[in-house]
């Protein structure tokens, strides 16, 4: 069980997939600049991230493992993952409409989020079962989602500072990711006993 | 437009090209792994090989070191709780040294894994940290790679020491008032090291027999 | 592709619509790789081997790919040419590939990567579009080199660490010398964001100059006063 | 008293310079040489006037009449006769000119025939009639009007009168308090009858003893429930909210009225002025106004409607470091662009500011978000988020904190560490967030039309195109008919195409004007006179000169100068690349 | 090799399949960002941007055929709102279009004007009014200030004066200056 | 034209910023007086290089200096580093911190006021995952002599095991590593009747200052009274599930950083929460996650990574804490 709550922990604080794995930058600078919209692509990205998790562990452990095609994993698990996209999309446009005004526009680009990619293969390497995939999918997205809104409250009040021109902008967005990322590295060690 | 495209029409055709292409990628993927293949294995051997180089200087034996192990379950002493492998070195078919993996539970930073080599007489033929999570810049020195002293690493005093040379009580380093050195502000890291080797050296003297004498690739 | 149309993909490439700098894509392999200027440059080179075979597939192919599946094609040609680069590294230089790790899978869903063909090779002729994907790639690679390099000078006070991964008799070089403590936050993830915001800020504060150089008279930008620089008006 | 009284949050405690003017009695003003009656009588409302240069007016005659929901009437302040209806600037922050009645007084103070009318008598809607022609507005300031206040006439319980005056220096309801309480309470009782309220309660901060007494001298004396409350000295208990607050416990949100919560407020002087209009008949013409500061004599005078800033001030002997003259107190009022604005009913003081007195605020430094201010806003808002906001012109985000609900009282400003002018940047935020409200609505509107126009275009290109084709297939028939040639190309292309149609439709127009025997017609049109004829071919020459290409009708030329009318048509022609006048124009200082 | 391909070939006909399934059957309709965008457009109506009106522009931005910059009436403050809407970056006003100038309404010379109706015809927001022969004016509170009938007056007799302030349109303005000293 | 209001009251933030470096003093007494006047020599340098940092980079931006170094804020985050570095930290690791502290992260997002993270904190962070060794050599318990102090900030030999020692949270940690219990490790040198020896005096003078503050009204006792309440909370519960493993809450409160940061750290008032309920959550997080930090982290003392990973909730604290307003009822958006 506790090992359970320290992956999510390890995931989501310790090594946060953003700040210290550095996977998933591209979203995480570009819809970060507003509160709503960073809530909308955690949204998206923690469900497809959880579910492109268990799928590619199941593709990993029961098509590519028994037949020794360790080397398809890529291919393989980036065609599913757009695939979950595109089916998730056309899911929820069917089903709900409300929803797909909140997720539909950050779907498309989940694709290209490379955490989505990134998870299903660490947990390869990390040898995890099906329900740690899982949760460490999970935990990672959750992770994602965490530092994308806080860092879009941060930028929100960031708009009215005396930024000095050269640093205006992305520049120093990507200095306050480095905060940031120093901040979190004060959870190291938290999931020592993992 | 000749005629309108349905919902299966169009799925045919797009599953169709999609499939077309799959198989030329696929294909040349798998030819590509075809032809690395051998370098691959190589390249994964040859990496082996390299930390049981450190650990074992190669002119110790004379055995194919890795298709000659045993498994053992968990181990307390090795601080394994998974279970691990040993390597059994042998020169013209006696037994030369021993390979362990062994893992010290009480790093600064978490566990550091190790590779540890016995020989038959009781002596640490090498050590090398295989993973650790220890301070950069300040525990870090317990890997080779990594320590500033590159000609004569930290981890280097292990070599062929034994119980003779220090005795199990002064196993320990010398703020603790044992023989070993250490880094000053980082003696964490070389303690946790160090009592590792030592539980390692002494596991490995009790059951040296036991593990010589086992089927390769048998459970212990 | 004339002269002309050269110097522009070229200018873009590296400057003005740097993919690292500018365009903000492929930023996880540019700040999670730079920790030595070795593995950047290398993933970097990767990175440029798969944009061009890419967008010269993609250019070639681009009248066969139907519209609705064209993101399913264009990654799956994108993962086949990153496999193929990933087993190529696994194969032949092993200790790089357990260095960059994950990253060589990862570069299927550099945004770049896709961005560019996208944008440019599907619409191209593929001359131009392998042009392209070069030159975007060398944007990128050199903007992974000035990261590379800073961050393992102020780090580790070294340069070209790692470099007998590749090049087994050459050694690395130590510039400030042995005794030099090493800041080590240039190497954390920390030490990556502020190498890139403050390489994003000189960039800007040279193209600004460079317009006001341009302009003689620089155009009054209406800016936003700011309490402590003012006082009321009276 | 026993009264349990609430407490407001935030609020500051000041330096109250009371003593200075109100220990002199109220005099009356000597009539100014001039008096400049503004018809508008604050932002919202203006009047129109029905005066014109030359006409003598008597006092109380009304010279303006009420215009819309928030008028009302505006009287002439004293006899005399009108000189002029000029634009004059007036007394508000902008200094901008609106449109005022110039009187020169003739010195009799002759009154119009008055009519007192007991409220009783009459029904609710004509008493609110009589206040409205009376021009009785509230003193307490805003200048809104009183019958507007008092609204549907039920529903309201309590009256709040008004009589805090926690600005520092303005004396001028203390002053009336001990003087006219009889007035005050006979006003409060009417105002009280017409809202149907069953009790008045009347605020008087504690540093006004001698008001108190004088106030529960006078209520004593009265019939009517009304009690004298004796509030806690903390700026701005007086702020309409704030006083209810206290005297009552309700709290009444931005946007929400009084009556909405059974409590209405009224200043003091407010309801003076209620008493005289139905008692003694008189509209509003005068208002006592505190002058103080750097000033020799301060004190209190009972000024005319229309009084000159500059002739009032000579009553009060300005010393001579006196560098800006403040309209209202120092917390909420603002300074004078230009002495010469008169007295408006809002006018409730005159401050004479020195350097020393009332020192230059130091250059302001970032916010270090303290909370000094959010600690003082009897609001309860945030408001260096506010000004946050307002500074990076997020106004969105500042209309999301409330930012209408500052009353702009000054307390935060007054508190702030970094001296950082916050109500100013409030102030600035508020108009801008108005102006972009108006420029919405202008923008949906012109959207509204624009399609309209579209829309109709649409239709009568359809309908023209419908009722060509009717007429081309009938001459087709006829032709047909007649056997004659092939039909001609335009009639037989007309349904096909738009354009032809148009082309038909020009054609048919041609046809009916030469039926018409028009004259020549430049440019489409028709029956022009000799005379324009004239000058259109003298403009064209103009045009010419200018070098100015013909037949580019149709494009957008934005920056083409437009030439003066006929008025300056005998004029030489502006030379090529003057000025357009009417650019020159805008850069009114 | 076989087993490669027959897996893949397996997942890319499922993937294949669906996504041609799914891209006719859910194809996207209707595109709301237009409405978005032309609220934020000043409604000129100008054609300043060389598009005939507002809408026609905002479908060219949601379109990606035009750029965010090109409406003068709309100004910096237009431009900030749609690169915020957009999520692009902001840019100034790009000068090939006009020049942000202070809003001014048309006024027609009543002595000269000949009663044409040519200007009712070029205005695009019916702000013109009188027949044909008889003198027409400019409706002030409905004139957007477009300049479009400007042009068409055969007798220029149409002048665009700038709005004058009134105490109800007067605005506070930005509470400080920059006394910043350049380096 | 100068708008209403005309009249101020006779308040600057160099007044504010005054009272608190008045306020430290206390402290510092203590702490010269236990440990050494070696934090002099420190505090000089690092006052010097905040200013040298802040007028220098005001200058590259073109904007006046005077009222910048005036407001006297850089003084008070140079002595904060300095107050949490080791005393004997070599000069150049001062210099840097400082210089990081106001340059990067308090200009570089526009100066005073505007900075999102806690500049004091961010220089202590950023050198303790730069130079681990140097932020972790303490003079041993007792001190040591000023000469000694002086050789090694000005760069003398580092390598003497004998001269430093641990504090006592690295010494309790160190410790626990080993095994041993609570009760043992603190009968250890490093350690004194409640925290570190000696320490709780230094402590009882940061708390003589914070309690100024507060009486002099520059800051509300939300945060002090929130931080010290979680911590010794927390540290109670673990303390009570297992006293041989966890130190008592008495302690975590007496050692390290605690009292500076209750009463100065905690309450900077630019990059913390405003809002009351806001500077609770605030607080109460920061004494939560330094606990986690300091019981099970990889760092001897998390006050400072705990400050920074609450700077970081800050907007959306302020965000979903504001107050009622006047009139409004709560929650409720016009
Ligand atoms: C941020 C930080 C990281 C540390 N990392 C390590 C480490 O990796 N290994 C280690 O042995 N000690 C590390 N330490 C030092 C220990 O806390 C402890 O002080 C030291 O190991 C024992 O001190 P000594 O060597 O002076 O006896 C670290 C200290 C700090 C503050
Ligand atoms: C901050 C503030 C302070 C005020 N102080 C007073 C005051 O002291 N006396 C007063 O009569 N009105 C004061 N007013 C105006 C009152 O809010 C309110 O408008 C007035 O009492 C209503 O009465 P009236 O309509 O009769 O003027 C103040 C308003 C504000 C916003
Ligand atoms: C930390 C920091 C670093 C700076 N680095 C540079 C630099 O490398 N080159 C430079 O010309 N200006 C540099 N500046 C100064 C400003 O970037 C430069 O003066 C700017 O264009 C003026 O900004 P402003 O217009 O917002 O005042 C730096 C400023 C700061 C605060
Ligand atoms: C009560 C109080 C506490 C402060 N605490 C800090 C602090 O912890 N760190 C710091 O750098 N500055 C602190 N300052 C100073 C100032 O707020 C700081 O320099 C700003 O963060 C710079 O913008 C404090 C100021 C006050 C009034
Ligand atoms: S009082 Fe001034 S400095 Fe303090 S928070 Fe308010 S605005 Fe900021
Ligand atoms: S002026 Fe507005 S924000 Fe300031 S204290 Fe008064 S009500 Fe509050
Ligand atoms: S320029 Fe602006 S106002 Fe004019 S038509 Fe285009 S969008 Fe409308
Ligand atoms: S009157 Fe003229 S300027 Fe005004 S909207 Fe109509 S065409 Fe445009
Ligand atoms: S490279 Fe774009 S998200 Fe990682």
């Amino acid at each position: 069980m506790s090992s359970y709550i320290f992956i999510v922990i390890g995931a989501v604080l310790v090594n946060n997939v953003v700040l210290v794995r550095m996977l998933g930058l591209c979203p995480f600078m570009g819809v970060s600049k507003k509160l709503e919209t960073a809530i909308g692509m955690g949204a998206a990205t923690t469900f497809v991230l959880t579910l492109g998790a268990g799928t590619s562990y199941l593709i990993d452990r029961y098509l590519l493992q028994p037949n020794d095609l360790a080397y398809l994993r890529t291919l393989s698990f980036i065609v599913v993952i757009a695939a979950i996209v595109q089916l998730t999309e056309l899911v929820i446009h069917k089903t709900s409409p409300l929803l797909h005004r909140v997720l539909g526009i950050y779907l498309p680009l989940i694709t290209t989020n490379c955490a989505v990619l990134g998870v299903p293969l660490l947990n390869v390497g990390l040898n995890h079962n099906l329900f740690e995939s899982l949760l460490f999918g999970f935990g990672s997205s959750l992770g994602f989602t965490l530092v994308l809104v806080l860092f879009a409250g941060i930028r929100e009040r960031l708009d009215g500072a005396d930024v000095p021109a050269p640093f205006k902008g992305t520049a120093i967005a990507m200095i306050t990711a480095g905060f940031m990322s120093l901040a979190f590295m004060g959870f190291a060690g938290l999931d020592r006993f993992h | 437009m000749k005629d309108r495209y349905t919902a299966t029409r169009t799925s045919l055709r797009t599953a169709g090209i999609m499939l077309l292409f799959t198989l030329v990628f696929t294909a040349l993927m798998a030819g590509t792994y075809r032809i690395t293949a051998p370098a691959i294995e190589a390249s994964e051997l040859a990496e082996r090989m390299r930390l049981i180089n450190d650990v074992l200087p190669p002119e110790n034996y004379d055995n194919v070191l890795l298709e000659d192990f045993v498994e053992v379950g968990p181990v307390a002493e090795l601080g394994l709780d998974q279970g691990g492998r040993i390597y059994r070195a042998r020169r013209n078919g006696e037994p030369a040294a021993l390979i362990l993996e062994a893992v010290a539970p009480d790093g600064y930073a978490g566990r550091i894994r190790l590779a540890v080599g016995v020989d038959t007489g009781g002596r640490l033929t090498g050590i090398r940290v295989t993973a650790h999570r220890e301070t950069p810049g300040l525990g870090d020195y317990i890997d080779p790679k990594k320590d500033r002293e590159r000609a004569k690493p930290w981890i280097g005093q292990f070599a062929n020491i034994s119980f003779a040379e220090v005795a199990p009580e002064r196993w320990a380093v010398r703020r603790d008032g044992g023989a070993f050195a250490y880094r000053i502000g980082a003696t964490i890291s070389a303690r946790a090291v160090t009592d590792a080797a030592g539980r390692a050296l002494a596991w490995a003297n009790e059951r040296r027999d036991a593990l010589f004498a086992a089927e390769t690739g048998s459970r212990i | 592709m004339t002269l002309q149309g050269f110097r522009d993909s070229a200018f873009n490439g590296l400057w003005k619509q740097n993919p690292g700098l500018v365009q903000l894509l492929g930023l996880c392999p540019i700040l999670a790789v730079s920790s030595t200027m070795v593995n950047a440059v290398s993933l970097g080179l990767a990175t440029i081997l798969v944009m061009a075979v890419a967008n010269l597939a993609v250019s070639v192919l681009r009248n066969f790919i139907p519209y609705e599946i064209r993101i399913p094609v264009f990654i799956l040609i994108i993962a086949a040419l990153v496999t193929m680069v990933d087993l190529s590294f696994n194969a032949y230089f092993h200790e790089l590939y357990l260095v960059l790790g994950i990253f060589i899978p990862l570069i299927v869903t550099n945004c770049i990567v896709l961005a560019r063909i996208e944008a440019f090779a599907a619409k191209n002729d593929p001359l131009s579009s392998t042009l392209d994907g070069i030159l975007m790639g060398l944007g990128l690679v050199w903007v992974l080199a000035v990261l590379g390099g800073a961050r393992e000078l102020i780090g580790s006070g070294t340069l070209f660490a790692g470099i007998d991964m590749i090049f087994p008799n050459l050694a690395p070089i130590e510039v400030f010398g042995h005794d030099y403590p090493g800041f080590l936050i240039a190497i954390l993830p920390p030490g990556a964001f502020f190498a890139l915001g403050c390489l994003i800020a000189l960039f800007n504060w040279l193209n600004t100059r460079a317009t006001v150089r341009a302009h003689v008279r620089p155009k009054p930008v209406a800016e936003p006063a700011v309490v402590g620089e003012t006082s009321a008006a009276s | 008293m026993t009264k349990r009284l609430h407490r407001f949050k935030g609020g500051v405690d000041l330096d109250y310079h009371k003593a200075e003017s109100a220990g002199v009695p109220i005099r009356s003003a000597p009539l100014p040489p001039r008096l400049i009656v503004p018809l508008r009588q604050n932002a919202r409302s203006v009047a129109h006037g029905i005066v014109t240069a030359g006409e003598h007016v008597l006092k109380g005659q009304r010279i303006g009449e009420a215009e819309g929901v928030l008028g009302t009437a505006v009287h002439a302040p004293t006899s005399g006769t009108v000189i002029e209806v000029t634009e004059h600037p007036m007394a508000h922050p902008s200094g901008l000119d609106t449109h005022c009645v110039v009187i020169e007084p003739d010195g009799d103070e002759r009154w119009v025939a008055l009519e007192p009318l007991d409220h009783r008598s009459i029904d609710r809607q004509s008493a609110l009639n009589r206040l409205r022609e009376a021009g009785v507005v509230g003193l307490g300031g805003a200048a809104f009007p009183s019958h507007v206040k008092l609204g549907s006439g039920t529903g309201v319980d309590t009256v709040v009168i008004n009589g805090a005056e926690c600005e520092p220096w303005i004396t001028c309801d203390d002053r009336l308090m001990r003087e006219r309480a009889d007035q005050i309470l006979a006003g409060a009782a009417i105002l009280s009858d017409l809202i149907g309220a069953k009790r008045v309660l009347v605020g008087i901060e504690d540093n006004k003893p001698e008001a108190i007494a004088a106030m529960r001298a006078a209520a004593a004396a009265q019939a009517a429930p009304i009690e004298i409350v004796a509030i806690p000295t903390v700026y701005p208990a007086g702020g309409e909210k704030q006083l209810i607050r206290v005297l009552t416990g309700i709290e009444i949100p931005h946007g929400r009225l009084g009556t909405d919560f059974g409590v209405q407020c009224f200043n003091v002087g407010t309801a003076a002025a209620v008493h005289r209009a139905f008692a003694l008949g008189e509209p509003l013409v005068s208002r006592i106004v505190t002058l103080a500061g750097n000033v020799e004599r301060p004190g209190n005078y009972e000024v005319l409607i229309g009084t000159p800033v500059a002739s009032l001030l000579e009553l009060a002997e300005p010393r001579a470091d006196t560098d800006r003259y403040i309209l209202g107190g120092p917390m909420m009022g603002f300074a004078l662009p230009d002495l010469s604005v008169p007295v408006i009913k809002g006018t409730n003081c005159v401050l004479s500011a020195s350097p020393t007195l009332f020192p230059r605020s130091k250059p302001p430094l970032p916010c270090i978000r303290c909370g000094e201010c959010a600690r003082a806003c009897p609001a309860e808002l945030q408001p260096f988020e506010l000004y946050w906001f307002a500074h990076s012109r997020n106004f969105g985000k500042a209309q999301e904190y409330h930012l209408f609900d500052c009353i702009e009282c000054g307390c935060c400003s007054y508190v702030c560490p970094s001296h950082i002018p916050l109500v100013d940047y409030y102030r600035y935020a508020k108009s801008e967030i108005w102006a972009r409200e108006r420029e919405t609505r202008a923008a949906d509107g012109a959207r509204e039309r624009f399609e309209f126009r579209n829309f109709r275009q649409e239709r009568e290109k359809a309908e023209k195109a419908a009722k060509l084709a009717a007429k081309a297939a009938e001459t087709k028939a006829k032709l047909a008919q007649t056997e004659t040639a092939p039909a001609p190309a335009p009639t037989e292309a007309a349904p096909q195409s738009e354009d032809d149609a148009k082309r038909a439709l020009i054609a048919a127009a041609l046809e009916r004007a030469k039926q018409q025997k028009a004259a020549a017609k430049p440019k489409n049109t028709e029956d022009l006179s000799a005379a324009t004829l004239a000058e259109i071919a003298e403009i064209e020459a103009r045009r010419k000169a200018l070098g100015l290409s013909e037949g580019d009708a149709g494009d957008v030329r934005p920056a083409l100068p437009t030439l003066p009318g006929p008025t300056t048509a005998a004029t030489p022609p502006a030379p090529p690349g003057g000025d357009p006048e009417p650019l020159a124009r805008e850069d009114r200082p | 090799m076989l087993t490669a391909l027959l897996i893949m070939a397996a997942i890319a006909l499922v993937l294949g399949a669906a996504l041609g399934f799914a891209s006719i059957r859910f194809k996207v309709v209707g595109d709301p960002l237009v409405e978005k965008i032309d609220a934020i457009l000043p409604q000129t109506q100008c054609g300043q941007c060389g598009y005939p009106g507002c809408k026609p522009y905002a479908q060219a931005i949601a379109n990606g055929e035009a750029d965010i910059n090109q409406c003068p009436p709309g100004g910096e403050e237009g431009i900030r709102k749609l690169a915020d809407l957009l999520g692009r970056e902001f840019k100034p006003l790009s000068e090939e279009f006009g020049v942000e100038k202070p809003k001014a309404v048309a006024r027609i010379d009543e002595q000269t004007c000949i009663g044409c109706t040519l200007c009712i015809q070029a205005c695009p927001v019916d702000a013109i009014v009188g027949a044909a022969k008889q003198m027409h004016t400019v409706v002030e509170p409905l004139c957007t200030g477009c300049e479009l009938c400007v042009a068409p007056c055969p007798v220029d007799c149409i002048t665009m004066e700038p709005v004058a302030e009134t105490v109800e349109t007067w605005k506070w303005k930005y509470p400080v200056i920059e006394i910043r000293k350049r380096a | 034209m100068i708008q209403s209001p005309y009249i101020r009251k006779p308040a600057s933030v160099q007044r504010v910023m005054f009272t608190v470096l008045l306020a430290l003093t206390p402290g510092i007494a203590a702490y010269v007086w236990q440990v050494g006047a070696g934090i002099l020599v420190n505090l000089a340098i690092a006052s010097a290089t905040a200013v040298a940092a802040e007028a220098l980079v005001r200058r590259l931006r073109g904007r006046p200096i005077a009222p910048a170094i005036g407001d006297l804020s850089a003084l008070v985050t140079a002595w904060l580093v300095v107050l949490c570095f080791p005393p004997i930290v070599p000069w150049w690791v001062t210099v840097v911190a400082v210089t990081l502290a106001i340059a990067a992260v308090k200009h570089l997002y526009g100066g005073l006021g505007q900075n999102p993270f806690n500049p004091a904190m961010v220089a202590y962070c950023a050198m303790i995952v730069a130079f681990p060794s140097l932020m972790s050599q303490w003079p041993p318990a007792g001190g040591l002599d000023f000469a000694t102090q002086l050789d090694l900030i000005l760069g003398g030999a580092r390598n003497l095991d004998a001269i430093t020692g641990a504090t006592a949270l690295d010494a309790l940690r160190t410790g626990l590593r080993g095994a041993e219990s609570v009760d043992a490790i603190l009968r250890q040198p490093p350690f004194g009747t409640l925290g570190g020896r000696g320490w709780e005096w230094i402590a009882a003078g940061y708390l003589a200052g914070g309690l100024l503050l507060l009486a002099l009204r520059v800051i509300t006792w939300h945060m002090p009274v929130a931080f010290l309440a979680t911590l010794a909370a927390t540290a109670g519960a673990f303390w009570l599930a297992n006293p041989a493993q966890f130190a008592s809450p008495l302690f975590h409160l007496a050692s390290g950083g605690a009292m500076l940061a209750a009463f100065f750290i905690v309450t900077d008032p630019v990059s913390g929460a405003t809002t009351p309920l806001g500077k609770i959550i605030f607080a109460a997080g920061i004494g939560l996650i330094a606990y986690l930090i300091r019981a099970f982290g990889a760092f001897p003392e998390g006050i400072a990574f705990a400050v920074l990973l609450m700077n970081l909730c800050v907007p959306l604290i302020d965000m979903k804490t504001q107050p009622r307003v006047f009139g409004h009822r709560r929650g409720k958006s016009p």
